[in-house]
């Protein structure tokens, strides 16, 4: 009974997710597009940050990778960027499969370095993207990138073609729809694996590395392996997320793959609750289409000046709402807003999980005390093995 | 040979003002633990105070105001929001600084507008020349400058009991409360020196060559960033060196550009992060970082 | 009588809300004296230093009951710094100097709240006068200094402050004897120049020696207390440090209840236990030589135990056989492999499980999900098909969870696998860490204070579960604990460090009639 | 049981979707057409409105002279519904923020296609980039995205003026005939990383080539605000011009940093890099020495009737607004749909793709000066003219800018798209 009363919430997610675009509007649809790109990415940085304790600021780079190894591989033989004709399926797996390989290739770093200072050493991923992207024209296209071909089965396409008409309870289902549905499946199944994977003999390890590197090591637990374990995975979400971004944009530039997008996945986890995979997709729904719906809405508000007069704009407005509730979030919702789901559940379901326990007996005087001020790091930034 | 000095003395003196920059991350995360990404727009807070205030108060009035307005703005991010944490580690006190950065810098981009304020620097566009190297005075001053800031520095950490208390509760915080230190004040002084050197910094980062504030200017912290980590995260030496190291590499980069195209465009970009990524291939702590085993 | 500089009423103290650390606790320090509190690890000793200093908040621990006055004044709404300022200043447990600050550095930033440039300028022409050597070295950096050296600077810098009371976190851990006795002249020094001093100690022959008075404090409460004459003298004293004639030889008569306490393990693997040989074993850090040729054999299928004052180096020991440290030199044999030359999951991998101290779980995930961590080298199936659930990953899932059900129902933890581990207590967190290492299947189980702050009763659960793991599967155990009975009624062999050197091997019966044995932990009277 | 139940509901589930798909379209054939009257309409347009859409940047690094455009648009508009509007309708502008983000801007794109019959506007390279293909697949006409050369790809795609590389190809043009530039000489080309940079660089390469000079390419960022080391670098090089793709900031640091140094040359720079807060800074005098810019759009000081009337118009609406070519364009961009949007009126199709087919009708269209030459639309893959306006900076006129002339070089017309 609890059983299925805590699946509830996700069977009706997925429910309203599959029949929303029966009813919504193509700027629904498009930004949902986007949202369930960013969800993507964001279990698969919530797996490394959350999970492994381990901070990435490179995702815009594997995303890139991710992007342009779609674009490529799928797209047509000849012409000005030219592609190798693959069947798109095949290169959505590329895709996955070519920023995990990157991501083994940083394995020097990011089995070495912990936590933030690894954060910041992906950083320099970001711009060294940059650097191919624009370089290497003949695969990139450059400055104006390159159009991404459509996503394709055999006899059917996620595009306004071939069937060029299909309808589902008498709403026409365009390329939009067709998409949706595609990222909807992709979705639930980077969640489900993500699930099984923290649930798993390798998510207990990477969390046990995460609380104690000794411990782990103690339980046969190759730390640096480990950790390039998790970033492996979570550059394999970040290049699926980036070329079901490509498909969702339809065509791909180097400017979209800039520190933002980097910075961005790493507010929605955070605002998500790191480690949590329904966070992570709350949070990219979040970060998504906040700023959307602000700018849509915000203009109705009535004390606001009209664009160009100097006053206070809707848009500017927006904007600042969006930063206030990033900061509200974090100043209030201890564990981001998977945190205040589960309290909510917690209180209305049962009094606190902890009575009832045995005679509590004293800690160890000599653990280790936590930091004296809130968010100092840890000391060392590199780990023993 | 002259070429050479030149594009040196630029990448050197340059390095000296993202030292001051670098430095200011360094002190915030030593001593709260933060990751401070609203260097930038302090930096441009500071900045842009001494251009709107130069005309009505003067220049050296308006620098006095700009760098304790800076200093202040830091004060008041640590006290009101990062001190109010929900959870307090490393990754939320980024992203809150994020979320201050989108503030700042929105209502700054909104009060700045198309125009760019030019600083009113008495220097105004006046170069030096020595030994057959041109250097903008305003280099030159900041170069000055920097080092006596380093100065300064070095003489408040190593010779003053509340720069001691400093190293000692960045070094130790639980310790250190225990001598008495309160980490709240150590917390303060450091957001307040952060945001006073991101000030002098932008005061010369929007001198002449460049011709004053313009919103972009925020990012120039983030050119910092590398400097920061290839010297180590929590060095304050390191941190100067990493600036330099940065400065002199990316001046090189552009001014050789035309004998490096087999690199590809651009490269004044990207040589930053390329030579950060290297250093830690072989030194994972940076050069001046502390590495520690981990106890049991 | 004296008028108190210090009276703790009655304290109580409580970490997270939930966990209780010190019950009832109540002292007094009488200006001019010093008392000692002796207690082992887990007893409470730190909290109790936190709770007077007002440093609980740090670590999440709060004042639940009581009330600490200082001077008359009560404490209860005072922030550290004003209790510094007061006069009432702490040397922290392991020293915690400021590595990279200088001597004269550290000994600043101890006196950072004395404004008076005069009067730190004396204080720290005191503190020199004290401890010539740190004259010497004052432009040294503090991470330099030997252990020895270390300490002085960490009791210099709390006297800085030139404080009315001085609070000193076991000063004598990990220090070599003459550096003890040295260490103790000193205290006796500070108190002669008029400050008083509370003494926190596991050395109880160090604090009794020093120490006017002393208060005995066990599992949170004050078991006794009396002058230090009166309590080096008692029985109840030697028992708890030396389990010296208690009046039940071993918690459970070997044999009688063995069929009862069957484990229904079994072992999903062949491998079988093997002689440990620790060789001419050396490990120095920085300036310390926490261990320093000491040798010793583990046989195959026996419970060898490692005791010794707190600081002799046997946790180093067992961090150096598990691959946490490394061994400056001489080297460690496991059958036929070099223990000494692996990294810790290479050591795992042969078959040898450990427990932490400081316990290390993962507090977050549930009971099982770290009990199952612990069978993390049994388990074959590869990333890919987890994630994708494939049978044969979930085959060995689902074994696995069964092998974990029966570990804790063992040790009686079967109940708690669907809680996380935050919410536990702390008797229960040991436990839980005792049976990750279980679940291991080692051939060799090295714990590290598997009873550290149980009552006698959880311990005495606890040494059943290992005497029958042990018995039924055959494997090694060495064990480093303090609860001498725990120790006695458990191990076939001991073997006993002081300041890291091996002092003596034997029986238990042996162990405790040694007079080396008898002097290293209660001071040469004693012996 | 549990397991066999859940998949039994999710096959029903699959099959009642199934069964309620098809692949016939009902109305295929069909058309969106109107009833009342000869005039064809589709989306944005009703009987009383026609509504057109500006996807701009209110909130992000361009939002200050994005807000002059919609002001001087919305101005724009006002009067001409006025005067009685377009096709008995009013014009209406919808304006959303996509604040530099091209994700944002996609999904505004896709709220505003229902509810507009063309784009007047969607502001910067990377935004446009992304909103240029969507706009083909609706067939929507889409202007005022910058002067890339990647527009011209796009059939649905309407250039205020010429290409930011027939600029390029012009400067040196201008260089070489008029500023005394000679064969061997050096050129350097300062250009932001980007299509906008990259073209510009681009249609300066090729006039190199056929006026045989040499080009020194300097890539810089929006970020950099000092270009020291790039001048330093062009000096090494002996430049004896050189041309600049960027922005103010870049603007005045490069003359600034050029007159410390002593380097007398003169500076070409693209549309988008002069502001007049400029003229105010430690660089001013060197602008004032050695500044030109070549421009599609008339710069604001322009005594023409078309630039007039901006004038009159801007500062009606904005008394204290800045001055710059933002106007000028703004005018310019809404002039040219209302055209379009006339003629579609007149072919009896005011749909969006009926719009886009106007525009493409137009072969001849007279701006009054706001453009250097009459517009000519009918070629997708050529620039409505390769003619630019080269003015320098000046103190006294309105907007920092004095028209020298037009320009439209040997290598401005050799110059081939693709």
């Amino acid at each position: 009974m609890s059983d299925l009363l805590r699946r509830l919430p996700l069977a009706l997610g997925v429910l309203v997710a599959a029949l929303l675009p029966l009813l919504a509007t193509d700027f629904w649809l498009q930004a949902g597009l986007f949202a369930m790109a960013a969800v993507v990415g964001a279990i698969g940085l919530t797996l490394l940050v959350g999970v492994a304790g381990q901070l990435s600021l490179g995702h815009a780079f594997f995303a890139a990778l991710g992007a342009y190894t779609y674009a490529w591989t799928a797209g047509e033989i000849g012409g000005r960027a030219a592609g190798l004709g693959l069947p798109p399926v095949l290169a959505l797996v590329l895709a996955g499969v070519v920023a995990a390989l990157a991501g083994a290739l940083f394995s020097p770093i990011s089995g070495r370095l912990r936590g933030i200072y690894l954060g910041l050493a992906t950083v320099g991923l970001v711009f060294l993207a940059r650097h191919l992207m624009v370089n290497l024209e003949t695969v990139t296209g450059g400055f104006n990138g390159r159009t991404v071909a459509p996503f394709a089965v055999p006899g059917f396409s996620f595009s306004n073609s071939d069937p060029d008409y299909v309808a589902v309870a008498g709403v026409e289902f365009e390329g939009l729809h067709r998409l949706w549905y595609l990222f909807l499946a992709v979705v639930l199944l980077a969640a489900w694996l993500g699930r099984n994977l923290k649930a798993s003999r390798t998510g207990r390890a990477l969390a046990n590395v995460r609380d104690s590197e000794a411990a782990a090591a103690a339980m046969g637990v190759h730390v640096a392996r480990a950790k390039v374990t998790a970033f492996v995975l979570s550059s394999a979400y970040a290049g699926i997320a980036g070329a079901l971004m490509a498909l969702a944009y339809g065509r791909i530039a180097p400017d979209l793959f800039g520190l933002q997008l980097s910075i961005d996945f790493l507010i929605m986890i955070v605002l998500g609750g790191v480690g949590s995979i329904a966070g992570a997709a709350a949070g990219a729904t979040f970060v998504v289409l906040l700023p959307l719906v602000l700018v849509q809405y915000s203009s109705e508000l009535p004390f606001l000046a009209s664009p160009g007069s100097g006053g206070l704009e809707a848009a500017t407005l927006a904007r600042l709402l969006y930063a206030a509730a990033i900061i509200a979030v974090l100043l209030f919702l201890r564990g981001g807003l998977a945190g205040a789901a589960s309290r909510l559940r917690h209180r209305r379901d049962h009094s606190p999980p902890d009575t009832g326990g045995p005679p509590p007996v004293p800690p160890p005087d000599s653990t280790d005390p936590a930091p004296a001020h809130p968010g100092v790091p840890p000391r060392s930034k590199e780990t023993t093995s | 040979m002259s070429y050479f000095l030149t594009q040196l003395a630029n990448g050197l003196s340059y390095g000296l003002i993202l030292g001051l920059i670098a430095v200011g991350f360094v002190i915030v995360f030593t001593s709260t633990g933060v990751l401070n990404f609203a260097h930038g727009s302090v930096l441009l807070t500071g900045a842009y105070l001494v251009a709107v205030l130069q005309d009505p108060i003067g220049f050296w009035a308006a620098v006095l105001v700009g760098i304790a307005g800076a200093a202040l703005l830091g004060v008041l991010i640590n006290a009101v929001l990062v001190r109010n944490l929900a959870e307090a580690n490393p990754g939320t006190a980024a992203i809150l600084m994020l979320g201050v950065d989108i503030l700042l810098l929105t209502e700054l981009t909104r009060r700045i507008g198309n125009r760019v304020l030019p600083i009113g620097a008495p220097w105004g566009a006046d170069v030096v020349t020595f030994g057959g190297i041109t250097l903008p005075t305003s280099r030159a001053i900041a170069a000055g400058l920097a080092v006596v800031v380093f100065g300064v520095l070095w003489f408040l950490f190593a010779r003053t009991g509340a720069g001691v208390a400093m190293r000692a509760a960045a070094a130790d915080g639980d310790t250190a409360s225990l001598m008495g230190i309160r980490l709240t004040r150590t917390g303060a002084a450091g957001w307040a020196l952060a945001g006073a050197l991101a000030a002098i910094a932008g005061i010369f980062l929007a001198s002449f060559p460049s011709p004053g504030i313009a919103p972009t200017l925020a990012l120039t912290a983030f050119a910092a960033i590398p400097a920061w980590v290839l010297g180590g995260f929590d060095s304050v030496v390191g941190a100067i060196v990493g600036g330099l190291i940065i400065g002199v590499v990316t001046a090189l980069a552009v001014g050789y550009e035309s004998d490096l195209h087999f690199l590809g465009r651009g490269l004044g970009e990207v040589v930053p992060y390329a030579v950060m990524i290297l250093v830690l291939l072989v030194r994972p702590s940076g050069l001046f970082g502390r590495q520690e085993a981990v106890r049991v | 009588m004296p008028d108190p500089i210090l009276i703790v009423d009655d304290l109580a103290v409580a970490y997270d809300g939930a966990v209780q650390a010190l019950r009832g606790v109540s002292l007094r320090v009488d200006t001019g004296s010093v008392v000692a509190v002796l207690g082992s690890n887990g007893a409470g000793k730190t909290t109790l230093l936190r709770a007077i200093s007002r440093s609980l908040g740090s670590v999440g621990g709060a004042v639940t009951a009581g009330t600490i006055r200082f001077e008359g004044e009560d404490l209860a709404r005072r922030d550290t710094s004003w209790v510094v300022r007061a006069g009432l200043v702490q040397a922290p447990e392991g020293r915690r100097i400021f590595r990279d600050l200088t001597v004269e550095e550290n000994l600043r930033a101890g006196g950072y709240t004395v404004r008076d440039a005069a009067a730190r300028k004396e204080a720290s022409e005191r503190v020199y006068d004290l401890f010539p050597i740190l004259a010497e070295r004052r432009s040294q950096r503090g991470g330099l200094l030997s252990g020895g050296q270390q300490q002085m600077l960490a009791m210099g810098r709390a006297l800085m402050t030139s404080p009315k009371l001085l609070l000193l976190d076991e000063p004598s851990l990990g220090l070599a004897p003459q550096l003890v006795e040295q260490i103790g002249d000193i205290i006796a020094q500070i108190h002669a120049q008029g400050t008083s001093v509370l003494l926190i100690e596991q050395n109880a022959a160090m604090g009794l020696r020093v120490a006017d008075r002393a208060y005995v404090l066990e599992v949170g409460a004050v078991t006794a207390e009396g002058s230090s004459a009166e309590l080096s003298a008692t029985d109840d004293i030697r028992d708890r440090y030396l389990g010296v004639g208690t009046s039940e030889p071993a918690p459970t008569a070997p044999g009688e209840e063995r069929a009862e306490t069957t484990t229904g393990l079994q072992r999903s693997s062949t491998a079988r236990a093997q002689q440990l040989r620790v060789e001419d074993l050396t490990v120095r850090f920085g300036g310390i030589t926490a261990l320093s040729d000491v040798s010793f054999t583990v046989e195959a299928g026996t419970i060898h135990a490692l005791i010794g004052p707190n600081g002799a180096g046997k946790s180093t020991c067992i961090n150096v056989l598990g691959g946490a440290y490394r061994a400056t030199s001489g080297t460690v044999h496991y059958g036929d492999a070099v223990l000494s030359a692996l990294p810790s999951h290479r050591i795992a991998d042969l078959g040898v499980a450990r427990t932490f101290q400081n316990i290390s779980l993962s507090l977050e995930a549930s009971v099982e999900d770290n009990l199952l961590v612990g069978r993390h080298r049994l388990m074959r199936t590869g990333t890919v098909s987890q994630a994708l659930r494939l049978p044969r990953a979930r085959r060995e899932e689902r074994a696995e969870r069964e092998a974990v059900r029966r570990i804790a129902a063992l040790l009686g933890i079967e109940d708690l696998l669907d809680r996380s581990v935050h919410t536990l207590s702390y008797g229960d967190r040991k436990r839980v860490e005792m049976g990750r290492a279980l679940a291991a299947e080692p051939t060799l189980l090295l714990l590290d204070e598997p009873v550290a702050g149980m009552t006698h009763g959880e311990s005495t659960v606890m040494a059943d579960a290992i005497r029958a793991v042990q018995q039924e599967l055959g494997l090694s155990v060495l064990l480093v604990e303090h609860d001498m009975p725990f120790v006695m009624g458990l191990a076939e062999r001991v073997t006993v460090l002081d300041f890291g050197k091996h002092i003596a091997e034997g029986t238990p019966q042996d162990v405790q009639r040694d007079p080396e044995v008898l002097r290293a932990y209660l001071g040469t009277a004693a012996a | 049981m549990k397991h066999r139940t859940r998949t039994t509901l999710a096959l029903a589930g699959t099959i009642a979707l199934l069964a309620a798909c098809s692949t016939e379209d009902p109305d295929a054939g069909g058309g969106g057409g109107s009833a009342e009257g000869d005039v064809e309409t589709g989306s944005g347009v009703t009987d009383d409105t026609i509504t057109v859409g500006m996807l701009t940047d209110l909130s992000g690094p361009f939002a200050a002279g994005a807000a002059v455009q919609v002001t001087q648009t919305q101005a724009f508009y006002d009067r001409l519904n006025e005067e009685g509007g377009v096709c008995g309708r009013d014009v209406e502008v919808e304006v959303q923020d996509h604040g530099y983000d091209p994700q944002r801007a996609v999904s505004l794109y896709r709220s505003m296609a229902p509810n507009i019959v063309a784009l007047q506007q969607v502001l910067g390279g990377p935004t446009s980039a992304a909103v240029l293909p969507l706009a083909e697949a609706d067939g929507m006409y889409l202007g005022g995205h910058g002067w890339a050369g990647v527009a011209l790809e796009y059939e649905n795609a309407q250039i205020p003026g010429t290409t930011y590389s027939i600029e390029g190809a012009n400067a040196v043009d201008y260089l070489v005939d008029e500023l005394g530039l000679a064969e061997g000489d050096k050129i350097g080309v300062v250009y932001f990383v980007g299509d906008y940079g990259s073209n510009s660089l681009e249609g300066a390469q090729h006039a190199a080539e056929e006026r045989g000079l040499e080009i020194v390419p300097q890539e810089i960022t929006p970020r950099d605000t000092d270009l020291s080391a790039q001048v330093s670098a062009l000096q090494q090089a002996g430049v004896s011009g050189v041309i600049l793709a960027a922005a103010p900031a870049q603007l005045a640091s490069l003359a600034g940093v050029m007159a410390s140094q002593g380097m007398d040359v003169p500076i070409v720079g693209n549309t988008p890099t002069f502001g007049p807060s400029l003229l105010e800074t430690t660089a001013g005098p060197a602008l004032l020495e050695n500044f030109y810019t070549v421009t599609s759009i008339a710069p604001y000081s322009l005594d023409e009737p078309g630039v007039e009337e901006a004038r009159e118009l801007y500062e009606a609406a904005d008394p204290d607004g800045e001055l710059g070519w933002e106007v000028p364009l703004a005018s310019a961009q809404a002039r040219l749909l209302t055209t379009a949007l006339e003629r579609a009126c007149e072919e009896g199709d005011l749909t969006p793709e009926g719009v886009v087919a106007a525009m493409r009708q137009t072969s001849d269209l007279d701006t009054e000066g706001l453009f250097a030459t009459p517009l000519d639309y009918t070629e997708v893959t050529e620039p409505p003219t390769r003619t630019v306006y080269v003015s320098r900076a000046s103190a006294d006129a309105p907007g920092g800018l004095e028209v020298l002339g037009t320009v439209e070089g040997p290598s401005a017309q050799s110059y081939t798209f693709g």
